[in-house]
């Protein structure tokens, strides 16, 4: 086991990969030389070269038309979009024909590749570098989206993407990159151990981030990302006030763990849902609507959403605009004392 | 090899390559004479057999017995050429206009008819319109409706095969209006860079639907935008097969040589409709349509075979009566197998259907049991 | 009055708009000479000039990036994109430009235009002439977004998105462009009686399509745009079997009319949402969460969508896949028996 | 007028347009003698004064009183130049290179200074980061950070000013790097078929962030780009400020005669980092930025105004102290004021608020009221 930070983690998954598979390639702008605008990919050009870390132009429908290509052809590209605000040059792409391929041409063309790129806000990035886009491709069938939420995920999840016969999006939450708690201290966090080797974290499986103690009115958050950690001290808040959380730390989008969430839900009757994102048609409405149609007759209270505001990311009120730990508890109170 | 060829540097012309003129007459008997009679013979067949199914596609689309078709009528050199002059290992992203290259890289006939009628031999299962096949055996990529898409994607098989260390070239075709989307420049752009062993193939028809060339772009020749890349460009007469099979040949071997991609520009003509949707008539005239049908590519072909003594009328009337009798009953097999199957919805999404596609399909297959479906299964 | 179909309805809108206003121009692909691949546009050319009814290159980021160009400058533009499958090439102007001009300008460039699309299933175009892209464009604050289900609607929908300071998306049901039942029809219609001078429907006031009769089981459909037409031969249906349906016609979706939805499901408490799109992250699941954060005590029985399948849209089995008038009558049986 | 300009047919010259050597020297006397003297004084001293701007300003982001800056250094040519060739009622789209538009045309250098700490009197009410202004007093467009999108935004605001009659060009500019995006392609060719009156100036500084240009294009200009879409091209050197006016001018003209749109492509070097967020040491060479910095368009400006003995080093120090002192007691102002109102998250979305965002604000007043907001007001 090593400590590790999200970035390093990612590294360290695409250096094993590159590693042990010549047929494995990284793309994107500025991931060469340079290492990735977040140095996600330093030093892999040196050791694997220029025709495996490839510095494209700068046309995020090239990057991704052209790994459509690679994967067509065999290859396995793993393309980065530098900000997930910068991925929708490439969205006719994504979701008309990565997502389509297997499908629309009977199964003689599957389509596996990853797309990496950071998400979210919390790096006064204001408008266009803080988005959360999961909603957007998640609508769309036939793309596995995945979001971490800290080192171990993400280097397992980034692996088993790499493995996967589908293509998969890993949505990495760059706020949380260095450290959960204002960008520091994956040293202190149990996943931050991440081990050395070549592992995977079964896509489609969610976490519990929380369990519940038996201590005070049960309550489920339904989570992934970076709000794994805004909700975690939401629920050590909480605690104290006899709420008892269990937090469900999706890391599967597409496909969701149904299961984990109906065991959750319907045990709690109580659910907070929470996601970066702005609130209309995003993936906090999926699970909500999903939590209602499985777990109707369990239900104490409404089920809650607590989101981004539909409005763009601003810069410099970002911090009232972010769903924060208070948000989150004062959700959980509603939830809690509804009745 | 043209002069074109004899350096690493790319060279843009706007001369366009011919080896016959319009009325047969040999321009360039070398190059004719790299091809083999019986070939010539061949390919000609092969594209009357084409505009023979063209023909019939239409009429039995009139009488509602396919749901769309779309004709290559007048452009049948420029996918019959480029499926000529490439080899079996070169991957191919056709649009919707290039039957050629399904029919003559060897697609099974019965298969490309029942991609007309979407039923359950059809390679993609009934989920994409007529028009729309796939052929991964021969290296054809999967069709795509979206115009342009597949151009970038293109440069990424080039790369890959160069990569691996591959001798294949990678061909996209597209139409002059297509070259307008962002994805022409960004794939001839990326293909540049690097030196992929890329041909895109712009078949300018000098329509996209009812938009004339004029309002596609002001740039005289689309191959002008080589310029741009750094990569060759070139003018075609495509309506010229054997000029077509010249450049695309060439193209080839420059990416095979390791110098990069080959924009073609070939200048032809939609004759037919843009699609069964469509109607010329409110925006071009007839004289435009009759100039272009005395240009067509089989009546050139056909009278250089002649001179040659290698064709003649009773030839021509046989050739028309076999495709057509061909047509008319793989058309009828395909009308007669049934739809394909309910899990054809749900399959392939991912390469396994995970819970919530299958709970959706049980409750799909159990509406159907119910009685209550507007879709009745054949 | 004038009986109208939808296309000319829309028609007529534009040829109003033009003719009032020397600033309205509309531009899209094939929309002069030949007006438009479903005639919605035919005439105009001839009588407004090519300057003014504009044959665009193919290229739909050009349409909306020129049409946001003239919206700042003050010109009206209409645009039309094809088919909304084909509307991706031009998504990042449109969710990361046009929705977020006014807001990142500080107010300084408001950039009011419209884009009308053709939406939905049921024409026979498979996998790339079948989508529905609502959500999409709902989750991207910024877009207002209407989708109207007659001729009546569309016209005035159409003449107050015209009207309107904001960027505004008209969502076209192509199905019904002639017809409710498969295509034919508007002439026996109540809402293909269209006025022929100007007028607008107001944006973000729902209809109700079908009001309750007082008989049976009260439940709530809540739907749009060519779903209105299923759903009414279901509530139809569902009258003869004690099922007593209020169908609420959103018409907007951005925004949207919340007191209207609250005020039929907080009456029924039950509650079926349709949508053509698939499910997850559709429009349905917002319309879900929604409903149960608003009326949670009144319900009766679980929220329950009926949408496409999350799968790309097949073209053989395209009437399997559609969401039809029988899967409506089930979910209107199965939440007005809940108990 | 350069014979460039005498016949309607758009012509594309890759010969580097230049009106001084880099030693100051004058090549074009001509064109210098366009320009009052007192005119080339001031556009001196804005530079510099820029310069110092950027320079202070990252020293002020590394200090952690700004959150982001990103620097013009080397390239003030590309700003000023074109700001002093248009006129009032043009219009502008600049990327973030461009502060010279800004204050050249008269946004008010504190309303400047606000955008870069986002307080409550930042034209864009502290939603964007750092250098995305908005002055729409002189016909400048809000910022965009994605790169490209406003190439044809660009192009529709030229086709609206002659559909109206109006005397209007629209400049567009963006980097090289930025050229490779599918938006460049779409906006030129857009605006070579409507003629429209735009100029597209792209800034070639060599690096798009690390990517140096043969990593963006293989074609040896992007200026050679203008052959694909039928509209005139030209190079220009770009730290040069007399030719960049000279070729911005004329491009100007070509569009007001009604010719359509040019493409610039001024040569220029980013001497600083891409942004305060870049560190260029690992990806190029001291050796090639000393080079550029001799050529840096302030010494080629300063060089000749000092042999006219227009400038001095008296003058220079007087103009870096007193824009020191300016950009200092700016920032100190601005840091004095308070951040944007709530109201301001919720405003402007739609031009009236709608009653989802009242609630929801609402609601966040109430939860910045009950003190467990992370957010603290200033
Ligand atoms: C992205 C996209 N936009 C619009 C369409 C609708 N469409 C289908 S074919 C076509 C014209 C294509 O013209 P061209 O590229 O010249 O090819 P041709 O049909 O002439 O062979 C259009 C606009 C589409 N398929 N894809
Ligand atoms: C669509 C998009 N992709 C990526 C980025 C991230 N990014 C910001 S600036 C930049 C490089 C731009 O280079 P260039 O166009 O040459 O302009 P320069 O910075 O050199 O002035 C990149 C990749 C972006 N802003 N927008
Ligand atoms: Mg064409
Ligand atoms: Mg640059």
């Amino acid at each position: 086991m090593a400590k590790m930070n999200i970035i390093q983690a990612v590294n360290d998954a695409l250096h094993l990969a590159m590693k042990s598979d010549d047929n494995v390639v990284v793309l994107g702008e500025d991931v060469g030389k340079f290492g990735g605008v977040f140095r996600a990919t330093v030093g892999l050009q040196a050791e694997f070269g220029e025709d495996r870390v490839i510095d494209t132009p700068l046309a995020e429908a090239g990057i991704i038309g052209a790994a459509i290509g690679m994967a067509l052809y065999g290859v396995k590209a793993v393309a980065e979009i530098q900000f997930s605000d910068f991925i929708f040059p490439a969205y006719d792409q994504i979701v008309n024909e990565l997502a389509k391929y297997r499908y629309r041409s009977g199964g003689e063309y599957p389509c596996p590749m990853v797309i990496r790129t950071p998400v979210g806000g919390g790096i006064r990035g204001g408008h266009y570098h803080s988005q959360s886009p999961e909603s957007l491709f998640v609508h769309h069938a036939g793309l596995v989206v995945v979001a971490p939420s800290n080192p171990y995920d993400a280097k397992g999840l980034l692996l088993a993407a790499i493995d996967s016969p589908d293509p998969v999006m890993v949505l990495e939450p760059k706020r949380i990159y260095r450290g959960p708690d204002h960008g520091k201290n994956w040293g202190s966090h149990p996943k931050g151990e991440v081990p050395e080797a070549h592992f995977t974290v079964p896509i489609g499986k969610a976490a519990i981030a929380r369990e519940l103690t038996g201590e005070g009115t049960p309550v489920t958050i339904i989570t992934y990302g970076a709000m794994v950690h805004t909700c975690g001290k939401a629920a050590e808040e909480a605690a104290k006030e006899g709420i008892d959380v269990e937090l469900v730390d999706l890391r599967s989008l597409q496909p969701y763990d149904l299961d984990a969430i109906v065991a959750s839900a319907s045990k709690t009757g109580r659910v907070v849902i929470a996601n970066e994102a702005p609130r209309m048609c995003g993936y906090a409405a999926e699970m909500s609507a999903v939590v209602t149609e499985h777990c109707f007759d369990w239900l104490e209270a409404p089920v809650t959403r607590v989101t981004g505001y539909d409005t763009p990311f601003p810069y410099t009120l970002e911090f009232a605009y972010l769903p924060d730990t208070g948000r989150v508890l004062k959700a959980l109170r509603d939830v809690a004392t509804y009745a | 090899m043209s002069d074109n060829l004899g350096t690493t540097a790319p060279h843009v012309s706007v001369e366009p390559v011919s080896v016959m003129a319009p009325d047969g007459t040999v321009l360039d008997q070398d190059f004719v004479d790299t091809i083999p009679e019986a070939d010539l013979v061949a390919l000609y067949e092969a594209m009357l057999a084409q505009r023979v199914y063209d023909d019939r596609m239409i009429k039995m689309q009139r009488q509602g017995r396919l749901g769309f078709y779309l004709a290559c009528t007048g452009e049948e050199a420029c996918s019959y050429g480029p499926a000529y002059a490439l080899q079996a290992q070169d991957w191919f992203y056709p649009a919707y206009r290039e039957p050629g290259i399904a029919l003559w890289r060897g697609m099974p006939f019965q298969a490309w008819i029942d991609n007309m009628v979407g039923n359950c031999d059809d390679p993609v299962k009934g989920r994409q319109m007529p028009v729309h096949w796939t052929a991964r055996a021969q290296n054809i990529v999967s069709i795509s409706s979206p115009v342009g898409t597949q151009i970038p994607q293109c440069v990424g098989s080039a790369y890959a095969a160069k990569l691996r260390g591959d001798d294949a070239v990678s061909i996209c075709f597209f139409g002059e209006g297509t070259s307008s989307e962002g994805d022409f420049h960004v794939g001839l752009n990326f293909a540049g860079v690097w030196k992929a062993p890329a041909i895109f193939f712009c078949r300018n028809n000098g329509y996209a639907i009812s938009t004339p060339y004029e309002k596609t772009t002001a740039a005289k020749h689309i191959a002008l935008r080589a310029h741009g890349y750094g990569i060759r460009g070139v003018v075609v007469d495509g309506n010229d097969i054997l000029a077509v099979i010249k450049v695309v040949r060439e193209a080839a071997e420059w990416g095979r040589a390791g110098h990069g991609a080959t924009l073609i520009e070939a200048k032809t003509y939609r004759i037919a409709a843009h699609s069964t949707s469509d109607d010329p008539t409110s925006y071009r005239t007839r004289e435009e349509e009759a100039h272009w049908g005395e240009r067509c590519p089989l009546k050139r072909l056909r009278a250089y075979l002649e001179t040659k003594g290698l064709w003649d009328e009773a030839r021509e009337q046989a050739c028309i009566t076999a495709s057509s009798e061909r047509v008319i009953s793989a058309l009828g097999v395909a009308e007669g197998k049934p739809h394909p199957d309910l899990d054809t919805v749900f399959d392939d999404v991912f390469a396994e259907r995970p819970a919530h596609l299958q709970a959706q399909y049980s409750e799909l297959k159990a509406h159907l049991a119910s009685g209550q479906s507007a879709y009745k299964p054949k």
